[in-house]
């Protein structure tokens, strides 16, 4: 058994037409055994940006309170709200700083960036755990049923998706994933923007 | 083989852990008291690494007490989880990292709503309804599921937390003995005999 | 070179299974790469075989176990032949698979198989195996190095897993052949994109049970015939068919 | 000397190909007897306790260790499904026999449809838990004894005589690697019985067994609730609560629900219930059931613990 | 028996963690040592590299250097590793040399001792090749193998037949197929010349596409050579070459200077 | 902790975390690998430049994790790097050295030379003893002429007219070997790249995808994404869109970020109250 299968648990995001969705399931686990059923994976980083940290539940809580004072001061000195692509950046060179003693998360982001038009395009991005970003078109997945999301998102997604057809891709992809995971499940929580 | 519980209720959280104290094969102490209380309604109790947990109880105990002198008030319990939190993943990022697991049970004055949560050595942390450490939570977390009742007075509390001691009395290989148990509810922190 | 420094009996030839029963109909499909580590050792090495005209085994692990336990079982089924004067049906070649797989309980056979086929009684039926022999009987199945890719996927669209049914209405018992045959493509072309291990070439074997009226499978056939051969030796029997298609090369 | 003129004596070309086809002849089969008559092309369980192929190695458990599944080396490439959750009670209306159907392969949940009941005659049951393989194989070869039994002594086998047979064949491969952890259940002239028996040589008799994973969980419950005066439907609850909690609370348990019941005609196939929708919806409008989901969230739904003072 | 089911189905060792400890269990770290008292052939001695074999128009065709390697040393340079097996059929070995003489000496018997019975029948490449897979896993299960990788390619009753078996009994055909470090470096090459074409290819065409793959075998392998002979298997038989020389050319090495800043 | 914690990133690597995964380490749990793409880079020398290709799959294990990523990196306008190995060191080695270049060209005044880049890497990769796991093919035009290198993780360099490097270097070295020859054109070079590179794609399994090519000359940068795509995914043959309402839910919630909120006027003289 791996650290990143100590506490279970899988994220999953998807691009639609005009929309994103991010999707985890809710257990926190302490390897077989389960603890709680509502443990918070994804969290709102802006009003346009979810990110999705699966791994080891310490690292989600201090990361998650790490990005939090990230982007607050990011926020402060640029004075403006963080673009998805540069928030992805952001987590990733954090992952990469400890290189040589990683967070074990690899997290997910989903998110829609403002075009100069005022319209929002999807936005979908996923990093191991030290950082090496992966933006994707159709789907990016992590966690300890990532092999299963992997098959079952090649297998669902379609391009064009609307947002309520969207809903129900991404999320008969992650329940029949983590069906079949043993350190998955326990609830599911989907986002969609 | 320390084994804690805590569940909560209509206005209160119990805990109750075990008192024995043993070295190899055997009990040193069977009274010792495995549960701070760190404030006026808020309770923790420890187990794990012999030495880290008293020394990290005390610490958690004079911080927490520091804060509350520093701004008048008391921490309410999610602040002071998150904290003890935070000092456990910071203190496993050091050279001699505590490995201690927690259970904080708190009565919040502002929500009037019981508080507790599991915490463990890594710096876990999940907000629940009861909570267990130890080999009895292998016993124990099956029964609450069954038994646990969020609007139960403390007497109905008290019976389900028998329950769980007398199932890991039962099953556990190593029958962990007497149990302290203390209840914190909107009046503070009182020690209750099983 | 080899030059390990103890000699390690086993090795893994990925690939990727499955099969998925109908009501009067079985599939038994697997991809025909076999690899070693990053190599490629051959883009065509079967790993889907008739048995007999109404059992098929697909093997996936390490390949020459694999071609070895094909070979024994074959060959015991010849011996029933000749003992019987009749094919060994689809349940006891089941449990004769349990047991050659037991009986090398203590220096397993690293394969997973999954047997097809039409029962007795006619109907579709899948078993599927550990390398120790546990078995049961299935509707469906995928096994090998994208196991975990292709299951789940399968739960989804042959079981309706998770899927609430349109309000007055079930789902569907069985599929039908048309609707096995393209998720099983799609399975594959989909593990193909994701598992380094799987790609090449892709070979669907189809065991129909006797009663069964072929029409919708001569319009599929009428359409790939170059794609699809018989391989069904008795007449007035169950009847074999085998649809190869290509998969990715890289 | 004396074997290089062997080598190159042509008349011995003949015994070196033989000395070959021995090499190649790599497994002990009996081949005359399985080529013919009616055990022709039959595996090995009718011909006797098998032979069993044994690695030319001088730690044969060990080689096994190296190359079976094990969760401490991921490397390992043999991976052998897991059994999980089973318990087995007896009380005053027979014996009640509950499974989970999950097989777990590392992490990747290889089964959720597996039988852990093996129905070994009409009168005995046996359940599932540790390696698969292991527990089908020998109860089946348990079946087949059992009904040997009854044709030589015309009456049927006793359940504390089925299990002895049992724990003395797996004792027999004892430190092998064989794993089983399994209840025999039944119903003889002594009554309901339950014998646990383990691929350790451990037989035991008893009123109340769980085995696997989940067993811990499946005690909470199950003690709680179990006393010699149930009424069937009220022990059919139990058997399907605990398991519900085992396959609730741990990983490897889970997917459905196989209830059996013993009594004294032999035994009864309650149903297949389904984890999930116990937990939403519980087992639906039987005698015994509590009417809602056994989910923790689901039975609480609406209670808060929050204590507002009244104004 | 505990409750930790990723315990389960495996052997028990006691010596390791018998409490389950707490709460991480102590693992066995490492198990991978317990054949240290064994005495086999753990390793091969003196060793043959790649060899290379394809498909083409009359039959097939097959190359292999002549070198022997005892480690790092090039130690014997005149070694045949091509063998005629009967009048349809050549074997290519790779790997240990004296398990490749062991393996020929026993298809001589068996070819002498089939010849012998005279009944019109003759050993064709697809037995051979059967029978050489039956050996060699034989000898993998019981854990004693021949440390070799063999090529079979043969010509018999108009059906051209190449395949492959190893030291694990691992077999499989293909149009064409190398051994040794040669999987890596000459099979892209040949199946890029190869794949598609295996009913155009004329023999000089054929024996080009191999002499290259051997050029840049010898370019790449540090135990390859620059002699080999090419084994041809075709309807009048098996012909092996004599042993022949590659051309080299190391010409694109004169602008090179160095292996960073340096011009001069 | 707390000092690490700045939006912009403090030079060099954080080993906070080090302690603790090693007691996690000790206790027998085997920690994770990052992301290690097993790769086809190549680069070869033509008459008017340098030509670089690269595959573009990304593997995690068995799993592709990223079919069409980019490893042919940005150095300078004119300079140009591949990497495989640990895909997180690639990426952010090449970065940094991106960012020296420019700041070097900026107080040199300079057009950057190719071989300051590759000493730049070596010396940085040398650092890190091969702990920094990137291999990589550096490849560019400067006023020295064109300059085609080699980096591998320990820090070693190689000057060579063709190289390769990564899981598929074997394949695209063969092809090479077979075929490079000095002063091709630039369609010679690029069909070479071409067949290098898919040689490793259909040979190697830790390569496969598209083939990316970039043509350095010295006037003149072609960064040829997705070159050839000979890959691309049949068309599925059924879709899998789903009813609405397949999937059963307990509970929704819709955060609406666009708040309407209805202003009434409360007395008719509130404007003036405002006005005045």
């Amino acid at each position: 058994m791996s650290i990143m299968e100590y506490n279970g648990g899988s994220v999953v995001a998807m691009v639609g037409k005009g929309c994103v969705a991010i999707a985890s399931d809710l257990r926190l686990g302490n390897q077989a055994l389960g603890i709680s059923s509502n443990f918070q994976k994804i969290f709102p980083i802006t009003d346009h940006i979810y990110l999705g940290l699966p791994g080891l539940a310490t690292d989600v809580t201090t990361l998650k309170e790490q990005f939090r004072y990230r982007v607050n001061m990011y926020t402060i000195k640029e004075e403006r709200e963080i673009e998805p692509e540069a928030f992805a950046h952001l987590v990733s060179s954090t992952l990469y700083e400890r290189r040589f003693g990683p967070f074990f998360i690899e997290p997910v982001m989903a998110g829609l960036t403002k075009k100069p038009s005022g319209e929002y395009k999807p936005f979908i991005a996923a990093s191991d755990l030290i950082g090496c970003l992966n933006f994707a078109k159709d789907f990016v997945v992590a966690g300890t049923a990532s092999s299963k999301l992997f098959g079952v998102a090649e297998g669902l997604w379609e391009p064009g998706l609307e947002p309520e057809d969207l809903f129900e891709t991404i999320s008969q992809t992650l329940l029949n994933a983590v069906d079949r995971d043993a350190y998955s499940g326990w609830g599911a929580v989907v986002h969609v923007m | 083989m320390d084994s804690s519980f805590a569940i909560t209720g209509k206005g209160y959280a119990i805990v109750a852990a075990d008192m024995t104290v043993s070295r190899s094969i055997v009990k040193m102490q069977y009274n010792e008291d495995k549960i701070k209380v760190l404030g006026s309604h808020l309770l923790m109790a420890f187990s794990g690494e012999p030495g880290d947990t008293v020394q990290f109880a005390e610490y958690v105990e004079r911080n927490i007490r520091l804060a509350q002198i520093r701004n008048t008030y008391p921490l309410p319990p999610p602040s002071a989880a998150s904290w003890i939190r935070r000092e456990l993943a910071d203190s496993l990022r050091s050279r001699s990292p505590y490995s201690v697991n927690l259970l904080v049970a708190g009565y919040d004055l502002s929500t009037h709503e019981p508080k507790l949560y599991w915490i463990d050595y890594l710096g876990t942390m999940a907000t629940v309804p009861f909570a267990a450490h130890g080999y009895g939570s292998y016993f124990a977390l099956s029964l609450l599921d069954r038994y646990h009742d969020p609007e139960a007075t403390v007497e109905e509390g008290l019976a389900t937390l028998r329950r769980c001691i007398d199932e890991v009395s039962k099953r556990l290989v190593v029958t962990p003995g007497k149990f302290k148990v203390k209840v914190v509810d909107k009046n503070g922190v009182r020690e209750v005999e099983l | 070179m080899p030059q390990t420094r103890s000699f390690d009996p086993y090795t893994e030839n990925g690939g990727t299974i499955l099969a998925i029963a109908g009501q009067d109909f079985s599939v038994i499909a697997g991809d025909t790469r076999q690899s070693e580590g990053y190599s490629i050792q051959t883009r065509y090495a079967p790993k889907v075989f008739r048995l007999t005209d109404r059992a098929v085994l697909a093997v996936n692990g390490f390949a020459a176990d694999g071609n070895m336990f094909v070979k024994k079982v074959k060959q015991r089924l010849e011996w029933y032949r000749h003992a019987h004067a009749k094919d060994m049906p689809l349940r006891a070649i089941a449990r004769l698979i349990q047991t050659m797989l037991y009986a090398k309980r203590f220096f397993p056979y690293y394969v997973y198989n999954i047997l097809g086929g039409i029962e007795e009684d006619g109907t579709g039926a899948v078993y599927s195996f550990d390398p120790v022999g546990s078995y049961e009987r299935e509707a469906c199945r995928a096994a090998g190095a994208a196991q975990s890719l292709v299951q789940p996927f399968l739960d989804n669209q042959i079981y309706f897993k998770n899927q609430v049914p349109a309000p007055g209405t079930t789902h569907p018992a069985y599929l039908s052949l048309p609707d096995v045959l393209s998720i099983v493509i799609d399975s594959f072309t989909s593990a193909t994109e994701r598992h380094i291990e799987v790609g090449d070439g892709l070979e669907i074997y189809i065991v129909f049970a006797k009663t069964r009226d072929l029409q919708d499978f001569e319009t599929i056939r009428a359409k790939n015939v170059h794609l699809i051969q018989e391989l069904t030796v008795a007449e007035d029997g169950e009847r074999i068919f085998v649809l190869r298609r290509d998969l990715k090369k890289d | 000397m004396n074997s290089l003129v062997q080598r190159f004596d042509t008349n011995n070309a003949l015994s070196e190909i033989k000395r070959t086809s021995a090499i190649i002849e790599e497994d002990g089969d009996n081949v005359s007897d399985l080529m013919w008559g009616s055990y022709g092309g039959f595996g090995n369980l009718a011909t006797g306790i098998p032979k069993f192929n044994i690695p030319a190695v001088p730690d044969p458990s060990a080689f096994l260790r190296l190359h079976t599944d094990d969760h401490t080396d991921p490397s390992c490439r043999i991976k052998i499904q897991h059994g999980t959750t089973t318990l087995a009670f007896r009380f005053k209306g027979g014996v009640i026999v509950a499974v989970d159907s999950r097989a777990t392969a590392g992490s990747y949940i290889a089964s959720g449809t597996v039988k852990k009941v093996i129905e070994i005659n009409p009168y005995l049951l046996g359940t599932m838990a540790g390696g698969a393989a292991d527990c089908q194989y020998w109860e089946t070869y348990l079946g087949i004894q059992c009904r040997l039994h009854e044709l030589r002594n015309k009456e049927r086998i006793s359940v504390a005589a089925a299990s002895k047979y049992l724990s003395n064949l797996v004792y027999s491969y004892k430190g092998m690697g064989l794993s089983m952890g399994t209840m025999i259940c039944g119903w003889d002239k002594t009554g309901p019985q339950v014998y646990y028996v383990d691929s350790d040589g451990t037989r035991l008799k008893g009123d109340l067994f769980s085995v696997g994973s989940g067993s811990t969980f499946a005690y909470g419950v199950l003690d709680q609730g179990h006393h010699w005066d149930l009424s069937d439907e009220d022990a059919q609850e139990l058997g399907r609560r605990s398991i519900y909690a085992a396959g609730h609370r741990d990983a490897f348990s889970g997917n459905t629900i196989n209830l059996y019941h013993v009594k004294e005609d032999g035994w009864k196939f309650i149903g297949n219930y389904d984890v999930s929708k116990m937990h939403y919806e519980g087992p639906g409008d039987i005698p015994g059931a509590p009417g809602h989901g056994y989910g923790y969230s689901i039975r609480t739904a609406g209670k808060s613990s929050a204590d507002p003072p009244t104004s | 028996m505990d409750h930790f089911p990723t315990n389960w189905g495996r052997p028990r060792n006691d010596a390791f963690d018998a409490y389950g400890t707490y709460p991480i269990q102590q693992r066995p770290n490492n198990i991978k040592d317990n054949f240290n008292g064994v005495q086999r052939t753990q390793q091969p001695i003196v060793t043959g590299t790649s060899v290379l074999a394809i498909k083409y128009k009359d039959g097939i065709m097959m190359a292999a250097d002549n070198l022997a390697s005892y480690g790092s040393l090039a130690r014997f340079k005149d070694v045949q590793r091509l063998h005629a097996v009967g009048n349809h059929t050549v074997l290519g070995a790779s790997g240990d040399m004296s398990d490749f003489q062991y393996i020929q000496s026993l298809l001589d018997d068996l070819i002498i001792e089939e010849f012998t019975e005279q009944d019109e029948h003759t050993l064709g490449p697809a037995e051979i090749h059967e029978y050489l897979s039956q050996l060699m896993y034989g000898r993998r299960s019981k854990l004693n193998p021949l440390w070799n990788s063999l090529l079979v390619g043969g010509y018999k009753d108009g059906k051209r037949f190449l395949a492959y078996v190893d030291l694990l009994g691992t077999t499989y055909s293909a149009s064409t197929i190398a051994t040794g470090y040669g999987s890596y470096i000459a099979q892209p090459l040949l199946r890029k010349a190869v794949e598609g074409r295996e009913d155009t290819l004329t023999e000089r065409e054929a024996q080009a596409i191999l002499e290259e793959s051997l050029l840049v075998l010898f370019y790449r392998d540090a135990r390859s050579l620059d002699k080999y002979q090419i084994a041809k298997v075709t309807e009048s038989g098996v012909s092996i070459s004599e042993s022949m020389a590659l051309r080299t050319s190391w010409s694109f090495a004169e602008g090179i200077r160095g292996y960073g800043a340096q011009t001069q | 902790m707390a000092a690490a914690a700045t939006v912009y990133n403090p030079v060099g690597f954080d080993f906070s975390n080090q302690i603790r995964n090693n007691f996690l380490a000790d206790r027998g749990i085997p920690l994770p690998k990052a992301t290690s793409t097993g790769t086809t880079i190549v680069g070869c020398l033509f008459k008017d430049g340098i030509v670089l290709g690269a595959d573009t799959r990304a593997t995690e294990g068995e799993i592709v994790a990223d079919k069409n990523c980019e490893k042919i990196h940005y150095i300078t306008e004119s300079i140009r790097c591949c990497g495989a190995g640990t895909a997180a060191d690639t990426e952010f080695t090449t970065a940094m050295i991106s960012s020296n270049m420019e700041l070097h060209a900026l107080s040199t005044g300079r057009k950057p030379r190719v071989v300051t880049a590759m000493t730049m890497l070596k010396q940085y990769l040398f650092r890190y003893q091969g702990h920094v796991g990137a291999a990589l093919v550096l490849g560019g035009v400067d006023a020295t002429g064109p300059h085609l290198f080699t980096i591998h993780p320990h820090g070693s360099t190689d000057k060579l007219p063709y190289v390769t490097m990564g899981s598929g270097s074997l394949a695209a070295m063969a092809v090479f070997e077979a075929q490079w020859k000095p002063s091709m054109t630039r369609e010679e070079a690029l069909d070479l790249v071409n067949a290098a590179i898919s040689a490793g794609i259909f040979n190697d399994l830790g390569s496969g995808s598209n083939v990316d090519a970039c043509v350095i000359t010295a006037t003149k940068t072609d960064m040829l994404r997705n070159f050839v795509k000979p890959n691309e995914r049949v068309t599925k043959e059924r879709t899998y869109g789903f009813r609405r309402g397949t999937t059963a839910f307990t509970k929704e919630e819709i955060r609406n970020l666009v708040v309407h909120e209805e202003i009434i006027g409360v007395r008719d003289d509130a404007m003036d109250v405002d006005g005045s």
